[in-house]
């Protein structure tokens, strides 16, 4: 029967079950199937610390938002329009991120006795008038897998397994999806097991069939495609885009990639991905701690690699020592923070913002380390890059910082030509004739780089402070000073290699809200909105934290008031009250997940009423 | 070709030159304590280097922190003074990025044992090609006395005043526990002998582990006289030969003999045993190996010295460099445009 | 009397109760994935527990992290989760600061071995009285399944697409090279086994080191399974019992043989050989202890489980306490303003 | 023949020689009969990285200085009147520190043609006029310490060794001091060794009998006692000061003190110190390494014991990740960073002030810890007692900073009577009735302190986020955010239990200057050298650096201008910006020394003309 057809500017659906359901699965399948459509995006897993958590049970829910649209999509979404639950933990975790009139696809199945008590329900809410402010769809998903493989007398265990797809395959019907796509990807995945395969074939189209008979839904939605700048697209998440990125610094420069890391949550797949690019010469050694990580790193630099270093919080604390030693040496390194819940083991599988401090401060003495953030998870590929970049021009560690909510968040990504990337030039010293480890370049006060193998450079370094220019050992104290004032000059110098910071929105006016990392996404709505309102905001971005640009003062000084919203207590807004005695309003959350833009547009409203 | 090797490789070929000890003396006036063993241990090193045949841009030094820890310092060669304990990881980055290089590690009981302990056993077990010298001085010398985890039990220290309460490490047993594939001691006072450790050990494919024991003589002074000094050394050292049965005593006249699995002395004056009798030493035998290495924490026994065990494993860093030839062959050589578009792409127009 | 002592003196006494397994299970739901070894390991401590007859306000579990390492939350004793790869040292400090109470650990094998085993290897020889259960199930559980210090050679996971090349660690040969006082080995599908080393383990005085083969069936799943089901066991396990002749097989009918210091296989069949002619199980032979650690390396030998090595060696904790009466006895019960006062003073009128 | 004596205020001696010419015993020396003859004094201590550098090499030089008078003495010295030099490379590293018209009492022995070579000198500078604005007087030193010597038939090796006091029977000669402490000393110092006792006091008298009777000493001086406030005093180091704070701490709160520590200069002594007051139920556990050293602290407090940790910058990088967990453990610990100069392995044996905000910023996540720091080497006493005293009463781990200078210099310290030190008192719980881990304290917000052992309390913690009172693991957002405020709010509530912070001087004015820690002395110095001279300036000394106190802004409102001197790149004055939007003039020194009053001075100057 034909059904009539909305149209949407912009939807976000979460699916939501237990950790064994396959919620990320199809979380993703439905992600790239709304990116070929050629909608905007915006997605954000989040699963429990527990690897399978006891079935039914609270903790246990693991969960996948999508935001898309055929506007620009910034956000996961603050709210969901729909959510899909395959049992009643799932609903009762995540019924509050519904919107009132929200969607529920609820798999009636799953709320059984056992699961309604370890959810905590007295009573069945899909029986009771619980959800009436929702639109509520009770469907019996797992006997209709169940009905739709019955010839093929698969296992329970099998069937159940595939229960998502018809989720997914509704999912397909109700916003006009393709089910190519994911058709494809079952062959190509499930190809060594014929019979799975067929299972879950059969499974997506009985879901799709499902919604395009029944009665139960009334409408069906479309989301036409968003006005995309042209070009080849791809869906990446954050720590994708930073392997990458780290690849293309190795091949512009043409230095082997060596990465010391040891596993961590949720840096861990930056590893993985590089492991997998053997035919780049990267290396990867899975060191036996955090400090083999980046001393490995450091001794591979070194060598006349492009070294870097993997982490999280506790692991980016084990490293401080090093990155001291790396200070010293002066030699490009890349610390790589993806930043999660802390303080100590924390959230690990929540996001925060709250390492910045720590990067910034966390050695002793005066160690300057120049620190960058990525802003989405998309331009993680762009900031690896840059922080390879500076390492390499400037002969310095940097650290870069990312975070958990980019690591595991996906947007679509123009893929950029890589003939447009610029080179990174690197010389490595070999002409002994005047040669001093630490005779300084005039511009970039960077020492030269003399690899081992190099004859007539042999030479000496260490941790213990040097002399000026030939580098030995020293203990004077007017060489001291001139060297840790000459170190930190040296970082500093940076500012004058870096793109100047640019306001989005007016670039005067009463606020001016200032962040860094990834709130970008949810400020830039949050002002959008507000200024489409006629309130006189903009929004200025950080991705260089140390050194900041040198327009900053400029630009502040071009408005009344200044709002910087943080998942953490205050940490940037610390940095620029110090630097330029800037009074700042901090907006801060620290709570394991971004920020709603909804909860930065109530700032904006509070400083400007 | 990635620009390190392109750029060394393009280099004008060095020179063959004929080295003497004296070109691996750098210009850096020397440090240690008049009367260290560390000199001797510099000095011995310095000797053997000319005979290697490599040429010094191609040998590099790797340290922690430490008295023992000054000695890059003092070659005349590539030289990298880390941080405390941190050695051997170190050289583990440099070596599997440059396995051209030769790589060696110069330590001490503290900075290997205490702080870089589980390096140093993670280094043993992937049988990076790496030689560590480790100068066991049994104190912690560059912080003035403390007592080390090589110290013995019952020390008096700077920290331990009513002694250490602590059984030590003995280096060789735990590396052999971390199945490294070359264990040696050697002498800072048997110059000849330690040369010939120190050759086996560059000779060695694959970690190479070498306790030195190292006379401390502001610290420490004469812990290991028994052993070094003319009066004792020779009834108290094994010196131990491949193949040959282990014999010692000023007079050669006593040995080692296996009852069960217990080395025990015995004489062979009275002709009750002879050389047959005796135990053979067998660098390639891992259970040997142990047996030997146990000797060391029974007074009663003569302390083995040289080749304690030498086997052979495949080489990390190789694996390494075969596992991405053969990616090569099988994908080819990485194309980043091919990288960024692989897999699922879609284009708007 | 210092305050702990003296508080912990003062209350009434706790009564006497005679516990059953449940008594030491605790109100956090186990978040283990169903299926996991980890959960027999929960059971078979569970069940020993009573019969040592500690109270359980004595007793503490501390781990580091890892899914092994949530263990103690599962106890209801007191129970520290610490940081990655801490725990040995967390107890030390515990244990020292407070001998009367009966501290375990629960580590895995990259917590353990990894990131921890340096801290691990210095309290198998300070042989601090601390029960160490190391859950190896060789890999990274709790990350996801990237590959550990004990993985075969060439595994093949997340971190490692093209297979691990690094030679793993034995954690027994590393324990026993750290001259630990007690190494066994026992498997999570074998509980009654499980049990019984245990016992062995908490009777112990000293460190007890502890290896269980522990099945991580999502990310490893069956990695011990030779050794664990049925149809392979008898033939691939080797049961030791103290003073036994080495036997296993499913007939009984096979035994191990020295030849030189190698363990071979023999059958008892063809009547060639008897059991007399059989290696025999001493727990307090170090040597032997290397020998049957060492069969794991072995892939035609059968796996050694039990009670590997057990011996005395004075206590850390205890010299320690032994140091400080000593110092009350010869200085008497320390005195604040004595202290202050002692040495040169002057006094200005 | 009888001289005529000069009253003098105040004179600086510095002795300088090879490190093994024994210049630190005969500093040490100088200084408890300086003190005992009532003098006001300060002490600098200076030595070599190397344990015993080479002789006669520059980088072997070992120096000791000592500044003491009637009046009252805040800092070594900026400049010595007396310079002992025993061979030319001890005149060349020291001569610049000798006042204009200052004297030298030259080893004329030592300047031989190997030294001199050594020492870099063409020409001997006893012999040519380079010397000339000093008054110089060379002494055969070695050759009259063999006379003296030359009936006992000793080693020349022993004899050479007890030159040093020649030189100091000189000085004790040259200032009136009396022998008869040194003589004591060496009675018991060398009991064992009577030929050497018997040497080393001939060669002392000999030296005080060398000024009597020679000519080349016209004059000698003498140095009135100090009205030092009367009671029993003692010459201390800032290092045993520590150790003895915290046994103080450990008695008044009848905890066993625990002290799990790595070695490391110049933290070491405070380990060797406790370890040998074993009585006090002391417990000293020498770990494998700092991380080691800070969790077994940790594992201790656990137990019920004052988990004590001490340390020096590498090694406090290294604590990073187990601070935090004592953080989210919310048990007692003290943290002694004494700071050294780097950054890494840097000047390991010179002082620096640089750690400040790694102490204060230093981890993953948002982990506040309190951070303290003592002013003088007798100060680190009341420190390391107020250091345990929070710990102990908040539930929390602690930041002790010293320095380098305070460590190793010494003061004659006014002796406490005990009784009058705050009990600390601590209370475990032990009532299972109500009892939760996490249920806090209403005023101090501390959690209960329930060590294993008590029955019904069997409870569980960890580093992962807990649920507010149960102390469960939970991964709930609010709680997450309540339980990050919460934890800050602990911290910033120590400011009420803390006395109000005090200016010396005028409480308003044109200049307030700002220090931190162990610049104390040159700060004060400066400060009143200043206002005699009629300049409006006062000095604030922050001991405590988080939380603050609370009536700084009251105090800042009421200077015109604010200077905050500091041995490193502006640490504090960051802080202060950061929270109070303060404009401080930062004045910055980092060369591994201390700040020297004149150039405090001279900065006061510059801002007040
Ligand atoms: C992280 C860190 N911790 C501690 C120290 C202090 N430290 C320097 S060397 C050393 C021990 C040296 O002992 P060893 O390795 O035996 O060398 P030796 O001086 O005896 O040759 C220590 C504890 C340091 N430099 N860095
Ligand atoms: C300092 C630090 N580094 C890394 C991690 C991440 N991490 C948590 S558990 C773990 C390894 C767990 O392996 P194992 O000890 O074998 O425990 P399993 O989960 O297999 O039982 C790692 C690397 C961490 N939590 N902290
Ligand atoms: S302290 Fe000992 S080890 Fe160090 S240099 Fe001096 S003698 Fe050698
Ligand atoms: S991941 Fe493996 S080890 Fe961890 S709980 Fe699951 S099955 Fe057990
Ligand atoms: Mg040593
Ligand atoms: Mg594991």
């Amino acid at each position: 029967m034909a059904k009539d057809v909305q149209n949407l500017d912009d939807v976000t659906i979460r699916f939501a079950g237990d950790s064994g359901d396959g919620m990320q699965l199809t979380g993703m399948q439905f992600t790239s199937t709304t990116a070929f459509v050629g909608n905007d995006l915006s997605t954000l897993p989040d699963y429990p610390a527990e690897i399978r958590a006891p079935a039914g049970t609270l903790f246990g829910v693991s969960g996948f938002q999508i935001h898309f649209g055929t506007t620009e999509i910034n956000t996961p979404g603050d709210t969901c329009d729909v959510l899909v639950a395959m049992n009643p933990a799932a609903l009762k975790v995540n019924l509050r991120s519904l919107r009132k009139g929200g969607i529920i696809i609820a798999n009636s199945d799953g709320f059984n006795e056992k699961n309604l008590r370890l959810a905590g329900y007295e009573a069945n809410p899909l029986e009771d008038d619980s959800l009436d402010q929702f639109q509520l769809h009770s469907v019996n998903i797992t006997q209709l897998t169940q009905n739709a493989l019955a010839d093929l007398g698969l296992s329970t265990k099998v069937t159940d397994r595939s229960k998502n797809f018809f989720a997914l395959g509704m999912m397909y019907w109700m916003f006009s999806r393709p089910v190519e796509p994911t058709l494809k990807w079952i062959g190509e995945k499930f190809a060594k097991t014929p019979e799975v395969m067929e299972a879950n074939i059969r499974v997506l189209k009985a879901g799709v069939a499902y919604g395009e008979t029944t009665e139960i839904f009334a409408v069906r939605y479309e989301v036409k495609p968003a006005s995309l700048s042209p070009g080849r697209y791809r869906s990446i998440t954050g720590n994708e885009a930073t392997a990458w990125g780290f690849i293309a610094a190795s091949v512009k420069s043409r230095l082997e990639l060596f990465l010391g890391s040891y596993p961590i949550t949720p840096a861990s797949d930056i590893l993985h991905e590089l492991s997998r690019h053997k035919n780049f010469h990267v290396k990867t050694f899975q060191a036996e701690d955090e400090i083999a990580g980046i001393t490995s790193a450091i001794g591979a630099s070194y060598g006349g690699s492009l070294g870097i270093t993997t982490t999280s919080g506790p692991g980016m604390a084990l490293k401080s020592e090093a990155m001291g030693l790396a200070v010293m040496l002066e030699l490009p390194l890349v610390i790589c923070d993806v930043q999660r819940g802390g303080p100590s083991t924390g959230l690990p599988t929540k996001t925060e913002q709250a390492d910045l401090l720590q990067a910034i401060h966390g050695r002793n003495s005066e160690a300057p380390i120049p620190v960058i953030a990525a802003l989405s998870p998309a331009d993680c590929f762009a900031t690896a890059f840059e922080a390879s970049r500076i390492a390499l021009t400037y002969m310095t560690p940097v650290i870069f910082l990312s975070d958990g909510y980019l690591a595991n968040g996906a947007e679509p990504w123009l893929i950029p030509d890589v003939s447009s990337l610029p080179d990174i030039g690197v010389t490595f010293r070999t002409d002994p004739k005047g040669f001093f480890p630490y005779l300084r370049d005039e511009k970039t006060l960077a020492r030269p780089w003399a690899v081992p193998g190099t004859p007539g450079l042999e030479h000496r370094i260490g941790g213990l402070e040097k002399q000026h220019i030939t580098g030995n050992v020293s203990y004077d104290a007017e060489n001291h000073e001139f060297m840790v004032r000459i170190r930190q000059e040296k970082i500093d110098r940076i500012a004058e290699g870096i793109p100047a910071a640019s306001v989005e929105g007016p670039s005067s006016g009463e606020l001016l809200v200032v962040g860094w990392g990834g709130t970008y996404g949810a400020i830039r709505t949050a002002v959008e909105v507000k200024r489409r309102e006629g309130k006189s905001v903009s929004h200025l971005h950080l991705k260089y934290l140390n050194p900041f640009q040198k327009n900053l003062p400029a630009i502040f000084s071009r408005f009344r008031k200044v709002l910087v919203p943080e998942l953490n207590l205050g940490q940037l807004s610390q940095l620029l009250k110090s630097r330029y005695l800037l009074p700042t309003v901090s907006l801060t959350k620290i709570q394991g997940l971004p920020f709603r833009s909804v909860e930065i547009e109530n700032a904006i409203d509070d400083l400007l009423k | 070709m990635n620009l390190a090797t392109e750029t060394l490789q393009h280099l004008p070929p060095a020179p063959e030159v004929k080295y003497t000890a004296k070109d691996f003396q750098s210009d850096q006036d020397v440090r240690w304590c008049p009367g260290c063993g560390d000199y001797s241990i510099l000095a011995q090193v310095q000797r053997v280097m000319p005979e290697l045949g490599i040429p010094k841009h191609k040998l590099v030094f790797v340290s922690g922190i430490g008295c023992s820890s000054r000695f890059p310092y003092y070659m005349d060669a590539y030289g990298f003074h880390g941080i405390h304990g941190r050695a051997t990881a170190i050289a583990s980055g440099l070596k599997i990025a440059r396995p051209d290089l030769t790589v060696w590690v110069a330590t001490g009981d503290g900075d290997g044992l205490s702080i870089g302990g589980n390096h140093l056993i993670h280094l043993c077990r992937r049988n990076i090609d790496i030689k560590i010298l480790l100068f066991n001085n049994q104190i912690y010398g560059l912080t003035k006395g403390q007592y080390s985890p090589t110290s013995e039990f019952g020390k008096v220290t700077k920290s331990t005043p009513a002694g250490s309460v602590d059984h030590p490490f003995n280096p060789l047993l735990l590396t052999l526990g971390a199945e490294a594939t070359f264990v040696a001691r050697t002498l800072d006072r048997d110059p000849k002998h330690m040369q010939n450790v120190i050759r086996r050990a560059a000779a060695h494919k694959g970690t190479a582990f070498v306790e030195i024991y190292q006379n401390c003589n502001v610290f420490n002074d004469g812990a290991f006289f028994q052993f070094t000094e003319k009066e004792t050394k020779d009834d108290s050292v094994l010196f131990l030969e491949h193949g040959k049965p282990m014999i010692f005593g000023k007079e050669k006249n006593r040995g080692i003999r296996l009852d069960g699995f217990t080395p025990t002395v015995v004489s062979l004056a009275e002709g009750k045993y002879s050389a047959s009798d005796l135990l053979v030493h067998n660098e390639n035998d891992t259970m040997l190996s142990f047996i030997l290495a146990r000797m060391s924490n029974i007074p009663s026994l003569p302390r083995p010295v040289g080749v304690v065990y030498a086997t052979e494993r495949p080489l990390y860093e190789v694996e390494v460099e075969r596992q991405i030839s053969r990616a090569v062959q099988k994908q080819g050589e990485g194309e980043l445009q091919k990288l960024l578009y692989h897999g699922e792409t879609w284009t708007i127009k």
